[in-house]
Order: C-alpha cells, then sequence, then structure tokens
C-alpha cells in the first residue's frame, strides 16, 4: 500500500477500541443491548475537595464534585465520576477535552492537583435490557439491586478480570455505563458476548 | 419388576430408555439411575476397587458410598452416584471399578458463574428450610433458597407424600414473592469466609443429549449472604457387621425413600436392623406395600407404639438381636442374626433386602467450613453444632433442624421459622415466624442405641481380606484396618483416616467417617469427645474441574491486551509475542521469493538492516505511562528514581532508573518534563502496573505531604518510535511545520508537533542508537498516524519491525532490558550504570542497600559482552559463562550466564550480553559459554558493541 | 461400641506415645517430616537419642500432610541446587533406609515455558543444573508432549506451551510415609515423639535456651531445635527473636480415583498449576499462594477456580474430572524464597524455617543437615549460605529473582 | 473470599485489593545512619503474629486508596479499618467496623 491509494481524511479518522464490533453487540438476545459510546472526552481530576480549588472547579463543572463515595452526578452535559476521595473521571462531549483541560486547569491554578487528559485511556459501553444486571453479575461481585446500588451509583470493580467503571444510570438496574480501559476493551467485549450465549429472549 | 403400579413421584406415562453395563432398561422422570436400577432389579451396580466385591445401592442420596457410575453417553463423566443422577433418555452408564475414566476428547459443554446477593440464605427445602425462607421472604428480605433435589421438600419427599400440599403451597408462593429465588438442583458446596457460599446448580444434566447447546450444564452460585441458615439435614448411618457390603444391604431410610418417591419396592423379603425407633417407620410402610418385613433390633425396651404398629402390619420383631453377617453374592440372600451383646443363638433368616439404621449424622459440613464448634451427643451419636459461631464476624451462621439435631418434623418446622426470626433480628428485622402446617404425633421420641458395629470376635487368618466388616466401602475399609491403626500406635483420628483411608473417598465419608471414629474410641477407651472427627473440608460434594473454569476458557480465559494498532499488524502479517497480557509484534515475516515466509531470523536480519542504514518503525505503545503531576513533582521522582529528575527542564527527556528497597533493579524508563509541574514517565510493558502501584504506595503511605498526583496514561497514549538514518526525513514529511534539525530538536528533547492535524508528542529519544524520533499521539489515532508515517516513509522502504528487531538493537548498544538482563538480583552498579545512580541525593529507594556488604563486593557480576570466537556460532540465552572448559568434575563453577543473544548484521555475526561475575575486569579474556553440553569460547567485551562513542544518534 | 476391644500389638508398629520426660538433650519442636527426619538422623548420624519431637496436633499433621508431594532439586543457584540435590540423593536410598514404604516415584518433573523469557529462565537453570551435576534437559513442545500425552500444546491457546525444563529423577512421594517411616525409625531409636504437646514458651538463662514450656509440663534441655514451618515466627517471638518470614495459606486439592492419564508431574509458575497423578489414580494439584498472612488453614475460593481455568487450559480433559477435597497449610515465606536454616542469637536455639513451597522434597535433606547443625553447634555445609545473617549482609540466594520458586 | 471493608467504596471482595503487608512500619528518616543490622531490619523484619495484625491493604481494583486494617490472621476477622493518618485502634479489642 503508498500513499497514493490512501485518501488523507480516512487516514486521520479516529479508530474507537470496539470499531467493528457493534454487529457482533447487535447479535445479542434483545433483553440486552449494548453500543459503543467512542470518543467521549474523559479527564482525570485530582483536587482536594475541602481545598478553595474544588469551589473554583465546581464553577468551571457547573455543578459541586459528587463526594460521596462510589457516586457520580450529572451536569449539563457532564458527568462527574466519583472515583476516589479526591479523585473523579469527568466525561464530556466528544471533542470538549482540550477547552475543558484547560479551563479546569486554570481553576485549580497554584493549588494542588492536577488534570489528565484520559479520553483515550479508556472507552465506553452502554449497556441496557432488562437482562443487564443479570450479564453482569456473571463477573461482578458487587451488588447491583437498585436498592443497593441506586441511579448514580459509580463503582470501580473488576468484571472478567477487567478493571472497569459501572455506573447505574436509571431506578430499575437496567442501563449502566460501562468504563473500560481501551487496552481490554476487545477482550471484555468478547466477555461480554460470550456472557450472552445463554441469554434468551424474554426477562 | 420392583415398580409398584402407582405411587411416587414418578411420572409413568413416559418412558426413558437408558443403557447399564451395556444392557437396555427403561425407567421414568422422576427416576434417578439408582432407583431406576433397582425398579429393574439391578441391586449390583459396582465393583469394589480393591477386592473387587460385588456393590450396590446403599443410600438414595449424596451420601451414596458404594454406587459408583461411569456416565458414557452422552459425554462421558467419570465417577458419579447413580443415587444423585438423574435419569434422563438415552443415558448410557457402567458401574465402576473403584476409578473413573476420563473423556479422550474436549468437553463440548458450557459452563458458568454467576454472583448473586441476599440478606438471608438457606440452604436446604426441607421442612426447616422451607419454614425458613418463606419466613424470610414475608419480611420482605432478599432470600436465597438452594437445595440439591429437583424439587423442593427434603427429608419429605421420602414419606408418603407428607405435607406435599404444604411443600407446594410455600414453594409457589416463595417463587411468586419477588426478591426471593430459589434453586433447585444445586447443592451448596462450600462456605468461606464473610457469608460467602459457593454452590453447584446442575442445570441441564437431566435433560441428556437434548440439553440446549447454548445454556450453561453447570452453574457455580457465588452467594454473599449477610445471614446463612443451614437446612441441611442428617444422613443415616449404617451399622457395620460381616459382609455389610452385598448389594442388597441399604440405609433404611433409603428403603423408604425408593418406595415413597420412586415407586420401587427394592425387597420382597425384607430385614430391618435398627438401633433406633426412626427405621420402624420404614418397616411399616414396606410392609403396607407388600413385603414381607422382620425388624432386628438389638433393643429389648422397644417403643409401645412401634410394637403395636408391626404387630398391626405383621411385621416380625427380634428385640434383643443383632445381624452378625450376611449371604449371598451378587445380591444378599440372608442374613446371620444372633443375640444382642452376647453373639449367642445364632440364627440364619433368608432375605432378599437388608435396610440398616444405625442413627443419623447431622449433616454439619458448610457450619464446620464456617468455623462451627461441634460437640459430640453421647446420647445420639452424632457431633451437633453449638449455638453461637465464634470468630464469624458479622454473617451469622445458624443451624436448623436435622442438622442440629432435631428428631421431630414439627420441631424441625418451628426450628426454621425460629432461626430465620433470629437470623432477621441481627438484620434489624422484626420478623414473625410463620406458622407450620399441622403434623401428627411424631413417633420417634427417645434415642436409640449408638452401635458402630457389632460386637463380634472375627477370628482373621492374618490376612486383611478376611475381614469383610466395611467401614468404608468405596476405600474397601474395615473394622480391622481400623484396629491395626490402633494397633500400630495411631492415636488420632486423621492418623486413622489416612492409615486407612477411610473418608477420602468419593463420598468424603458422609457415612463412614464417625463409625471409624467411634470404633477407634472403643478401642482405645476413649471419649468421643475427645477423640474428635475429622475436619470437615470443602467441597461438601464433588464439584466438576470444568464447572470451577466456567467460562474463563479458551479466548476468554485471560484478558488478551491489545494496542490501538493491533489490526494493522494482524493485516500485516506479523507474528506475535506474549509480553505479560499483551500481544505484541514479535516481527513482520514476509513472503520469500519461494512463496514460503521468512523465518525468526531472516525478518529480524530484514528489520535490523532497515534501522541501521535507512528507516523503520516500531509499536511501543504498549509501555506503562504514568503522568505525574503536582508543585512536589520533581522531589517525589527524585527520592523514588536512582537519578535526579527536578533539574531536567520542561522540554528534555531523562532516561531514569528505579531499584526496590532492597537495591537491585526494580524498572527503568524515560521521565519527559512537560512543565515544571507535570511529568510523564515510561515503564517497561510487563511492569506498569507494578510501578504505577509502588508509586502510589510511596505518594499515599509514606509522602503524604508530597502534593503529587499520579495517573495512568498508558492507554491514553499510542507510541510509534521511528528508527534509523533516515527517520528525519520521515518526520519532517508527516510533521512539515516541525524543525527537525539536530540544532532545533537536539538529543533528548521533546516537542509538541501537528501530523496532519492531530497533536503528538514527539521524543528525541533511542533505544538503538540510531536517530530516532518516538511520535505519541493520543491512541484513538494511532493507527491512522501510524499509517501516515508509514505512507510517508515508503520512500525510503520504512519497514515495520517487532520486538526481536527491537532488542537485537538494544542489544548492539549495551542497553539492557530489565527483566531479560536483570533477575532481581542486579543493581544498577552491576549493569555499569554507577552514572544513573545519584552521589548527591541524600536518599532514594535502595541506596541505603548499596552500602551492604554484599553490594560492595568485587567479585559482584556485571554486565558485559560476549563475542563468541567463532562468530557463527549463536550462544544459547542461558548459557551458562565457565573459565574452565573441562567439566569432568561436577560441580562445576559458573561465573554468570549469557541473558540476550542474537546474530547481528551490524556486527558481522553473533554476540550476547551477560551477566559475569567480575566482569568489567574481564574484558578481554577469554571465558567458555556452557549450553546444553556444547562449550563456546567466548571472548569478554564491553557491553556496548556498535556505536561505542554514539556518533550515529544525531544522524 | 466394639466387638474387638483389646488393641493387638500390631507387628507394622509404628510409634510409641510417650509421656514426656522431665528432661531431654534435645528438643525438637514440631513434629512435621522436618522435624522427624532431624531428630531421625540425630540419632542415626550423632548418636542422639535422648531426644523429643513436641507436636501441638498430630504428627505430620501440618503441611506435610497439605502439600503436594513434588520431589525435585533443579533450583537455579548452587545454593539450593546443593541443598535440594543432597536431599533428591538421600530420598533415592530412603525407602531401604527407613525400611518403610515411601512410595517415591520417580516419574520426572517438567516444568512448563510459557513465554519467550521462561524460555530464556529455563534454559538457564537447566544448563546451571547440569554443571552442578543435577539431571536436566530442555524440552520442546513436541518434548513435552511426549512425556505427558495429554498436555495441550496447541499454539492457538492462549499462553502455548514453549517448552519444559525435565527433571527425570524427580517425582512424587506418599507424604503420610513418609513422616510415618522417619517417626517410625526415630520412635524405634528411642527418641520419644510426643503429640498434642504445644509449646508455651522457651526459658532463657544468660542468652542461652535451657528449657522449653509445654500443654504437657516443662521439660529441661540442652539445645532446642524449631522446626514449625508457618508456626515459627510465634514460637520464635517467643523470646523475642523476629525472623524475616511471612505465613501465607497454600492451597491444594485431589480429584477422585482416576483411571492413569498423567504419568509425570507437570508444574506451570506462570499459570499456577501444579498437577501429578498419585498412585491410587487420584490428580492431586496445588495452587497459588494467598496473598495475605493467614494462620486458619484457609484460602479464598477465586484461588481454586482460576487454577482450574488454567489447569483446563493445559489439560482439556481433565474437564469432568471432580473435585473432591480442597485444603490448605501455612506456609513460611521468607524475602528471597529460600529457607533459613542455623544457628540463631540465642545459644542453643536453631532454627529450621521459611521453606515456603518448597519444604517436603527438602524433608530428607534437611533433616540431615539440621541435625548435623544441632549436633556440632555448627551449620552443615549445604545449609551454611541459609543464615539468617544473609539478610544483614545482602547475600541473599534469590530464588525469587531466579523465576524457580515455588514447589 | 473474604470481604474487606473499603474504607471509602465499603464492603468489597478480597480480589478487589492487593495486601500490603504490616502497617504502620515508617520509611526510616536518616537511612544513611542506620546500621546495615537495622537495615535490614527494616527491608525484611515484619511481625506475624497470630491474631490480630495491623495490616496495609489497598483498594487496587476501586478507589486506588490504601488503608490499614486490624485483622485476626488466624480467623480472617477483620476487626477494624481506617484511612492512612488515621491512628491504629488497640489491637485484640473489637473495634468499630
Amino acid at each position: 500500500m503508498t500513499a497514493e491509494h490512501v485518501s488523507p481524511s480516512k487516514l486521520l479518522r479516529p479508530l474507537s477500541p470496539l470499531d467493528g464490533w457493534q454487529a457482533a453487540f447487535d447479535a445479542l438476545p434483545n433483553v440486552v443491548a449494548v453500543t459503543e459510546i467512542a470518543f467521549m472526552a474523559q479527564l482525570n481530576l485530582r483536587v482536594d475537595p475541602s481545598g478553595p480549588a474544588a469551589g473554583a472547579v465546581a464553577k468551571v463543572l457547573g455543578s459541586a464534585l459528587p463526594t460521596q463515595p462510589c457516586s457520580s452526578t450529572r451536569s449539563g452535559e457532564y458527568q462527574l465520576l466519583w472515583l476516589g476521595p479526591d479523585e473523579w473521571l469527568i466525561l464530556a462531549p466528544e471533542g470538549a477535552g482540550p477547552e475543558l483541560e484547560t479551563a479546569l486547569r486554570e481553576a485549580i491554578g497554584g493549588e494542588p492537583g492536577a488534570v489528565t487528559d484520559v479520553s483515550a485511556q479508556r472507552t465506553t459501553l452502554a449497556l441496557s435490557g432488562c437482562a443487564s444486571r443479570e450479564l453482569l453479575a456473571k463477573g461482578c461481585s458487587i451488588d447491583l439491586h437498585p436498592k443497593v446500588s441506586p441511579m448514580g451509583t459509580c463503582v470501580q470493580t473488576l468484571v472478567a478480570q477487567t478493571g472497569i467503571i459501572i455506573v447505574a444510570r436509571d431506578e430499575t438496574a437496567s442501563d449502566f455505563l460501562l468504563v473500560v480501559r481501551a487496552s481490554f476493551a476487545q477482550y471484555f467485549a468478547a466477555w461480554l458476548i460470550d456472557a450472552g450465549v445463554e441469554l434468551t429472549g424474554a426477562c | 419388576m420392583t415398580r409398584l403400579t402407582t405411587g411416587g413421584l414418578i411420572d409413568r406415562t413416559t418412558v426413558l430408555s437408558f443403557s447399564f453395563d451395556g444392557r437396555p432398561y427403561a425407567g421414568h422422570p422422576g427416576d434417578t439411575l439408582a432407583s431406576a436400577l433397582l425398579a429393574n432389579g439391578v441391586h449390583r451396580v459396582a465393583t469394589s476397587v480393591n477386592r473387587g466385591r460385588p456393590r450396590g445401592i446403599m443410600a438414595a442420596g449424596v451420601e451414596e458410598a458404594s454406587a459408583l457410575v461411569q456416565l458414557e453417553a452422552p459425554f462421558p463423566e467419570p465417577m458419579l452416584s447413580a443415587t444423585t443422577i438423574e435419569l434422563y433418555e438415552g443415558l448410557v452408564a457402567r458401574g465402576l471399578p473403584g476409578r473413573g475414566k476420563l473423556a479422550d476428547r474436549p468437553d463440548p459443554a458450557r459452563y458458568d458463574a454467576i454472583h448473586a446477593h441476599c440478606d438471608v440464605l438457606v440452604v436446604g427445602a426441607g421442612p426447616a428450610g422451607l419454614m425458613a425462607a418463606l419466613t424470610a421472604a414475608r419480611a420482605g428480605s432478599r432470600v436465597v433458597l438452594v437445595d440439591e433435589q429437583p424439587m423442593v421438600g427434603g427429608s419429605l419427599l421420602g414419606t408418603r407424600g407428607e405435607l406435599s400440599d404444604w411443600t407446594a403451597t410455600v414453594l409457589a408462593e416463595l417463587t411468586s414473592t419477588p426478591e426471593v429465588l430459589v434453586l433447585s438442583r444445586t447443592t451448596a458446596f462450600g462456605y468461606y469466609d464473610d457469608g460467602f457460599v459457593l454452590a453447584l446448580q446442575k442445570r441441564t444434566d437431566h435433560l441428556g443429549a437434548a440439553a440446549p447447546d447454548n445454556a450453561a450444564r453447570q452453574r457455580i452460585w457465588r452467594l454473599r449472604a449477610k445471614q446463612v441458615i443451614l437446612a441441611t439435614g442428617a444422613h443415616e448411618r449404617p451399622v457395620v457387621f460381616a459382609d455389610n457390603d452385598r448389594p442388597g444391604v441399604m440405609l433404611a431410610q433409603a428403603g423408604r425413600t425408593y418406595l415413597n418417591r420412586y415407586g420401587v419396592l427394592a425387597g420382597n423379603r425384607i430385614l430391618v436392623f435398627t438401633t433406633n425407633d426412626s427405621a420402624y417407620v420404614a418397616a411399616v410402610e414396606l410392609a403396607e406395600a407388600g413385603a414381607e418385613v422382620t425388624v432386628v433390633d438389638p433393643r429389648t425396651d422397644l417403643a409401645p407404639f412401634w410394637a403395636a404398629e408391626c404387630a398391626r402390619v405383621g411385621i416380625a420383631v427380634r428385640p434383643g438381636h443383632m445381624v452378625t453377617g450376611t449371604t449371598g453374592e451378587e445380591r444378599v440372600t440372608g442374613v446371620h442374626l444372633a443375640a444382642y451383646p452376647s453373639g449367642g443363638a445364632s440364627a440364619t433368616v433368608h432375605c432378599d433386602l437388608l435396610l440398616v439404621s444405625g442413627g443419623w449424622n447431622p449433616t454439619v459440613h458448610l457450619f464446620s467450613q464456617a468455623r462451627g464448634k461441634l460437640e459430640y451427643d453421647a446420647e445420639l451419636g452424632a457431633f451437633l453444632p453449638v449455638a453461637g459461631l465464634p470468630g464469624a464476624g458479622v454473617v451469622g451462621v445458624r443451624v436448623t433442624g436435622a442438622a442440629a439435631g432435631t428428631v421431630s418434623l414439627a420441631g424441625c418446622l418451628a426450628g426454621g421459622a425460629a432461626e430465620a426470626v433470629a437470623a432477621l433480628r441481627d438484620l434489624g428485622v422484626a420478623a414473625q415466624p410463620v406458622a407450620p402446617p399441622p403434623v401428627g404425633t411424631d413417633r420417634v421420641e427417645r434415642a436409640g442405641l449408638v452401635l458402630w458395629t457389632v460386637p463380634v470376635e472375627i477370628s482373621l487368618d492374618g490376612s486383611d481380606l478376611s475381614d469383610t466388616r466395611f467401614v468404608d466401602l468405596q476405600r474397601d475399609a474395615t473394622v480391622g484396618d481400623v484396629l491395626r491403626a490402633a494397633g500400630a500406635g495411631l492415636r488420632s483420628v486423621e492418623h486413622v483416616k489416612r492409615y486407612t483411608t477411610i473418608g477420602t473417598a468419593h463420598d468424603q465419608g458422609k457415612t463412614s467417617g464417625l463409625i471409624a471414629s467411634g470404633i477407634m474410641a472403643d478401642a482405645l477407651g476413649v471419649d468421643m469427645a475427645a477423640l474428635g472427627t475429622t475436619t470437615y473440608r470443602p467441597p461438601y460434594a464433588s464439584v466438576s474441574f470444568a464447572a470451577l473454569a466456567g467460562r474463563d476458557r479458551g479466548a476468554i480465559f485471560d484478558p488478551v491486551r491489545v494496542t490501538a494498532i493491533h489490526s494493522w499488524h494482524i493485516e500485516h502479517g506479523a507474528q506475535f509475542e506474549d509480553v505479560g497480557q499483551w500481544k505484541r509484534p514479535l516481527c513482520y515475516p514476509r513472503r520469500t521469493a519461494f512463496g514460503g515466509l521468512e523465518d525468526l531470523p531472516a525478518a529480524v536480519a530484514r528489520e535490523t538492516r532497515a534501522a541501521r542504514t535507512g528507516v523503520a518503525m516500531l509499536d511501543a505503545s504498549t509501555l506503562g505511562k504514568i503522568n505525574v503531576q503536582g508543585v512536589d513533582a520533581g522531589e517525589f521522582l527524585d527520592r523514588i528514581y536512582t537519578n535526579i529528575i527536578s533539574t531536567l527542564k520542561p522540554g528534555f527527556v531523562r532516561y531514569a532508573v528505579m531499584c526496590g528497597m532492597d537495591g537491585m533493579i526494580l524498572d527503568d524508563g524515560t521521565v519527559m518534563r512537560v512543565s515544571d509541574t507535570e511529568f510523564v514517565l515510561t515503564t517497561t510493558t510487563g511492569n506498569a502496573a507494578k510501578v504505577l502501584d509502588w508509586l502510589e504506595e510511596f505518594a499515599q503511605t509514606e509522602w503524604p505531604d508530597l502534593r503529587v498526583h499520579l495517573t495512568s496514561v498508558t492507554e491514553q497514549w499510542a507510541t510509534i518510535p521511528v528508527v534509523g538514518p533516515l527517520s528525519r526525513q520521515v518526520i519532517a514529511a508527516v510533521a512539515p511545520a516541525l524543525d527537525v534539525s539536530n540544532e532545533a530538536f537536539g538529543f533528548m528533547t521533546w516537542r509538541s508537533a501537528e501530523i496532519a492535524g492531530i497533536e503528538a508528542r514527539i521524543c528525541r529519544i533511542s533505544f538503538s542508537g540510531e536517530l530516532a524520533y518516538e511520535v505519541n499521539v493520543p491512541s484513538w489515532y494511532g493507527i491512522a498516524v501510524w499509517q501516515a508515517v508509514f505512507d510517508a516513509g515508503q520512500p525510503y522502504g520504512i519497514t515495520p519491525y517487532g520486538t526481536e528487531t527491537m532488542h537485537v538493537l538494544r542489544a548492539e548498544k549495551g542497553y539492557p532490558i530489565i527483566g531479560q538482563d536483570t533477575d532481581g538480583t542486579v543493581t544498577p552498579q552491576d549493569l555499569g550504570m554507577s552514572w544513573v545512580v545519584s552521589k548527591k541525593k541524600l536518599d532514594f529507594v535502595g541506596k541505603r542497600s548499596f552500602s551492604r556488604a554484599e553490594n560492595l563486593r568485587p567479585d559482584r557480576k556485571h554486565l558485559v559482552g560476549l563475542l563468541p570466537v567463532d562468530r557463527s556460532v549463536l550462544l544459547a540465552e542461558g548459557a551458562q559463562v565457565i573459565a574452565d572448559p573441562d567439566v569432568s568434575q561436577l560441580p562445576v563453577v559458573m561465573l554468570g550466564h549469557v541473558t540476550s543473544s542474537y546474530r547481528s548484521v551490524a556486527l558481522g555475526g553473533t554476540f550476547g550480553l551477560a551477566l559475569v561475575r567480575s566482569g568489567r575486569d574481564r574484558i578481554g579474556e577469554r571465558l567458555f559459554a556452557w549450553q546444553d553440553g556444547e562449550v563456546v569460547p567466548v571472548m569478554v567485551t564491553g557491553p556496548v558493541l556498535y556505536d561505542e562513542e554514539g556518533a550515529r544518534r544525531d544522524g | 461400641m466394639t466387638g474387638s476391644t483389646a488393641v493387638p500389638q500390631h507387628p507394622e508398629f509404628l510409634w510409641r506415645n510417650p509421656e514426656p520426660k522431665p528432661s531431654y538433650d534435645v528438643v525438637v519442636v514440631g513434629g512435621g517430616g522436618h522435624g522427624l527426619a532431624t531428630a531421625y538422623y540425630l540419632a542415626k548420624n550423632h548418636g542422639i537419642t535422648n531426644v523429643a519431637v513436641l507436636e501441638k496436633g498430630w504428627l505430620a499433621g501440618g503441611n506435610m500432610a497439605r502439600n503436594t508431594t513434588i520431589i525435585r532439586s533443579n533450583y537455579l543457584w548452587d545454593e539450593s541446587s546443593a541443598i535440594y540435590e543432597h536431599s533428591l540423593k538421600l530420598w533415592e536410598g530412603l525407602e531401604e533406609d527407613l525400611g518403610y514404604p515411601i512410595l517415591f516415584s520417580q516419574r520426572g518433573v517438567l516444568n512448563l515455558a510459557h513465554s519467550l523469557q521462561d524460555v530464556r529462565d529455563s534454559v538457564r537453570r537447566v544448563n546451571a543444573n547440569r554443571l552442578n551435576g543435577v539431571d536436566a534437559e530442555w524440552v520442546d513442545a513436541a518434548g513435552v508432549k511426549e512425556i505427558c500425552p495429554i498436555v495441550n500444546i496447541s499454539p492457538d491457546v492462549r499462553y502455548p506451551v514453549l517448552g519444559a525444563t525435565y527433571q527425570p529423577r524427580g517425582g512424587i512421594a506418599k507424604h503420610d510415609y513418609v513422616a510415618w517411616g522417619f517417626a517410625r525409625r526415630a520412635d524405634e531409636l528411642g527418641i520419644d515423639l510426643i503429640q498434642n504437646c504445644a509449646v508455651t514458651g522457651l526459658d532463657v538463662i544468660g542468652g542461652k535456651v535451657v528449657g522449653v514450656r509445654t500443654t504437657r509440663g516443662d521439660i529441661a534441655t540442652g539445645k532446642v531445635a524449631l522446626a514449625a514451618a508457618g508456626h515459627s515466627s510465634v514460637l520464635a517471638s517467643m523470646v523475642g527473636l523476629r525472623l524475616p518470614i511471612q505465613s501465607h495459606p497454600l492451597q491444594a486439592l485431589v480429584s477422585e480415583l482416576l483411571e492413569p492419564v498423567h504419568p509425570t508431574v507437570v508444574m506451570s509458575n506462570a499459570v499456577h498449576v501444579y498437577v501429578s497423578q498419585a498412585h491410587k489414580g487420584e490428580l492431586v494439584m496445588g495452587a497459588g499462594i494467598d496473598s495475605f498472612n493467614g494462620y486458619g488453614q484457609r484460602g479464598a475460593f477465586h484461588i481454586i477456580e482460576r487454577q482450574m481455568s488454567a489447569a483446563l487450559e493445559l489439560f482439556p480433559i481433565f474437564a469432568r474430572a471432580h473435585l473432591l477435597r480442597t485444603w490448605a497449610g501455612v506456609v513460611d515465606t521468607t524475602p528471597d524464597a529460600s529457607p533459613i536454616v542455623g544457628l540463631t542469637p540465642i545459644e542453643n536455639l536453631y532454627l529450621n524455617c521459611g521453606w515456603g513451597t518448597g519444604g517436603f522434597k527438602a524433608t530428607p535433606g534437611v533433616g540431615w543437615c539440621f541435625a548435623h547443625t544441632v549436633a556440632h553447634d555448627k551449620p552443615h555445609p549445604y545449609n551454611a549460605p541459609f543464615a539468617l545473617e544473609r539478610f544483614t549482609s545482602g547475600a541473599l540466594v534469590d530464588e525469587h529473582g531466579a523465576a524457580a520458586v515455588a514447589h | 473470599m473474604q470481604l474487606i471493608s473499603c474504607p471509602w467504596c465499603g464492603p468489597r471482595e478480597e480480589a478487589e485489593y492487593h495486601y500490603g503487608g504490616q502497617a504502620h512500619v515508617a520509611y526510616p528518616h536518616d537511612v544513611g545512619a542506620m546500621s546495615d543490622a537495622d537495615w535490614a531490619d527494616y527491608l525484611f523484619f515484619r511481625d506475624n503474629p497470630r491474631g490480630p495484625f495491623a495490616e496495609r491493604w489497598v483498594h487496587a481494583a476501586g478507589c486506588r486508596r490504601w488503608f490499614n486494617a486490624v485483622r485476626d490472621t488466624g480467623t480472617h476477622e477483620v476487626l477494624a479499618v481506617y484511612r492512612i493518618g488515621e491512628p491504629q485502634p488497640e489491637l485484640g479489642t473489637q473495634a468499630s467496623r
């Protein structure tokens, strides 16, 4: 293959970790639906939640950072995921990363903290359907029952020997956002599809 | 035929064909293989392992010690109890002579595992378990009820339909209650810490060949409960006498279960030998079903109720007697009786079925696994759980029903409800016990006689074979074996178990273990309570390896990590290497002129030549990358690395080494300074997670005062080194706005640049000694930028290369690979890298260890180069380096070993790196590499063999 | 009640069950394989028979009863291969020496390599073994298949078998019989084996140990030899001695009896599978060490599940074999994965511990050397490198670094 | 499978954690002044009691925070968990969970 044969626009198309997997996801029984949400902007934010920078950051994000462990909040187009006592993952629309990174860094200023663009570090999957919880239970040891893990719950755990972030997005434990590291994504997708083999048409 | 025309929980309208030991038979849904065999008059099922004696069916459940079979169809499975196999159409089985046979082909079935959480886990769906589950369910709790049988009812299943309407109602209510999960065909087999119970669900075995392909045949339930209620029932135990192993000798409750549950009258002339009242109901029901029944009871004070019942149905009772032996070959034909305990007045009675009851062993396995304490109850002759579970933390583990030694049905029903109320109370839930169903007067009101083996002297002829008083049928272990153990001086039940092998077979001694202890205690004249039991180890019942492996097999056995450029490598024929969980291209073999593929040496020769003379490119995205931010980032890294990092200026890159506390090299990589307060480190591929953990541990626990934050960015960046004297042209082509001149963009610096609109970080670093640019772009663009570089390099013959070429290039320059040229016993000084160890810093991790005596030895092993005298001979990686080629006297003093070895185009022959004792002092010496018997003369050189003056790095 | 209440003195008599005497020349603490072997060689090699072996439970009921009985000597470092090879040579004559059937079966041991680095490490070890007089060879994947036909050597599996080191003289033995053989001989030679006797304290006067306090009374003694594996730290702490040891659970398991399928011993450190088929036919498998400190003789079940996955990748035909029993021992691990055998800062107190997962195979060898150490108040040349001082000098025998760790 | 309470995330399965050995062994201040024996003690010697033991764990698959736990090494019972910097509860007593 030589340069002449490849158009530049095609060349510089970004490729998500699960590019080409949607057809396999679509073949899953209709009690679950899996879709990659590619190219979301993702920023890792470190800041002292009780320090002055937290307030400045909140202004940029339009919402206070969630300080309840294992929780998340939405603020307009942003999702703020609690990762640790001074650590959050900010999910933002595609392309919003650089500007938000700058704004957050400015907000933190000289205070202790850090902002790191990790947009391509992980990809995200939307998992929905009435069998979602069952599907995850095949590898996830966390109780995702809606009484235990209500909407907004954001846990980091192991599923299929893969570190993932799970965000509960509804009150019936049938809509989850799964955030998985890019290098593990294809393995994780294969695992999900295999886990779905047995699901039947009804819940 | 011994199948009755009515009765039982089988479906007579459907006939299932099966084959056993090559003969065709028929049975019905609801049958087990055992019940179907008995229905067909087959009593002999197996052959004993050591003595080749015929063996039959002695139980009706998981405690079966004798009726072991090999399944042959639909798929071979070794060693299952005929009593636990649900019958299905097309089943093919044969009796086992003690050892199972594995299939010679892969198992096509699926297996899986699933997690479930509950407030209350109830194990056992008998009367106590159902009451417990119902009480908890009505309180609104999340309940899981597991039971090994295909239907609920537990011991009730062996009765004449006692409480069957009630169990059906309870089951209906439970299954329709939200948050209640009833798992049948599910055996809880292990209690682990903190309310974690493992259970095996047999999901499709009973369907035979009709089992759906996509369904997991067996499933491991990983149950995490806040409260556990064990309603696991009890196993009847036999009494030992001579020839007690003949087919047709069966536990009394089993005989009753075959009658009531399966509609099988297993004998016509039945002798019931019991030491307690519980077997009388079996005797009466069997007599009412048409059998001629005799009861032999060593006790003389018969219960009036049972005496009357026996009289009513015409059962002859022989109080004050015992069974001392049996006759028959393939099946019992008669029984020797004698007066108890004298042994006098012996007689022989004909029979075709001998039912035995020596009392009951509560099923306390899970409780014991949960560290529950057991206490010997001399009256029941059983170890009972002591209420309250010390040291079990917040998770309550309760035992109820027969498992707790409760004898009466009413007691079991009430106990189950009460334990559930107690469990719920511990969860802060106030609950009422559900009302038990009405039951009749219980007629087993007193404890029986505890009798392990009948008191008859056996004159042994000195051979073990003359003793036929079997304690463990499966192991062919006898009373004589137990006594022999005692005679040998053994006093511990664990020793006796090991000496006799009693309790180590498929049934794990469910019926035999306690008897062995009892015989031992009697023989030694010690108290059973003092002797104790052997430990109840998981699993409670056998579990197939495949079920435990679940879905973690084949393609999803272990994560496969791939870079953003992986698909390109596949399309371009890369051969891969496993590096940790990563797949990395080892090389990219090309088609040869002869149509075949290049072998590794040919591909590597071509790839290295390209890198040394033209331009080549590598996917190095697997390198670990850590973003370090904070005003103290420099200080933090100074403490971690052996060299100084804080003096590095933004825009610059430094090679750095980190050691463990012991001063041994842990990892190496580059440190890029992005700004005053931000760095990006690289780690070796295999160590990325370990290094981040290591850094976090220091940041969080040792130096929490330092303002520094660590974030993994391994997958954020795709990393593409472009290497070779022509690399500058390629970079200039893809990043036209970047001044690539050496003056503007010097060695060990980095620049931001746009590659076709993509923001890239390009580092002038080199792991080959050649002019090289390491291109880093967000990994979404990894493959696009890789392709752009590849395209731009076409005029220069750009060549993708793999890890093997990378290794050759770096080895020619003497650059070590951590983990290959080091092994956890190597310091930076050993590698000749004292220059990377700061003398100025007061401290850094590992520094103190460098001044220990061992580290100051002049004869430590040093990294050196080795040139074979014959440059066509390739040293083996792992060859040992010796000074004297005469190895006739062993052991031989070894000076070190070859860590890396390659054929080199650039060096015109083979070369190696080695760790050699006092190696730097031996440069110029002739040594020998010993590899698999071959002695290869080598010359010791410095480790840098190519471009020692470093002239090539600037192009 | 049983019929035969009289226990006959049996021709296969194993040992007396004596009451402890008030004093002994040597007290060995720990009646496992190492303690029993030490006692035996004290009597046999050094004529010291006024010896008690104190066991808090039943003889050989600790790790001796819980290990997977793999015997080999193909360790990397000179120091390790010397003591393990000494042990292997003793194994080769042990049945005769003890006059007891120990079912020592030299069926060979394969250590599989799954990555290119595994291959390098393996070849390095094989070459070192050969020059140390230890039988060893490198076999490629096809060679592995020849030795053990049921190993899956397909290149398409997740971690293909790239080859293996093979020690033909390695093998297995029947652990209980080994212990009983030593115990029986020790008993014959007059040594008191005292069970259900837990040590509750050590009496030290003037920096010298003079006695042992036990649950069965105080015992005066000239020398104390500790051989208590995972419990060594607890014992040493009784005299204020700290050890560089951490005690961890190590699990193992066994299947039902199966017709012979597995003719050798296969070990794979990379995926933590250690498997052989014992004489009666059961598959015996060891797992990886649980990461946390624990004396509870129980590990976590996910370790077993994971091990099963790995085992089926290597041996697909094991799929429908059944797990009958799992258990755990308490292994005493050291920073360099090598044992500690030698003197202590307290006079007449001797230490043998830190064998981690490797203790069984060392039983006769270390018994021999430890007895020598106790008898002469000086380490035997084979255990001299394994002194406690090495952690101060830095002269470790780092079997971790050499990847030849475990089992 | 022990259930260990992360002081931040709550009870999680043991597999989510990495074990860090004895807690409260601080990195020495002036390593240059330490004798070889003292340094060896710091490097290699840790308590190894049977019974309550103050240990470090990190919630590796969760919030990545190190914390301390007092756990009974005989029974596996976690007696207390506390964050880095918080004082160690008295050993052997049933502390808050």
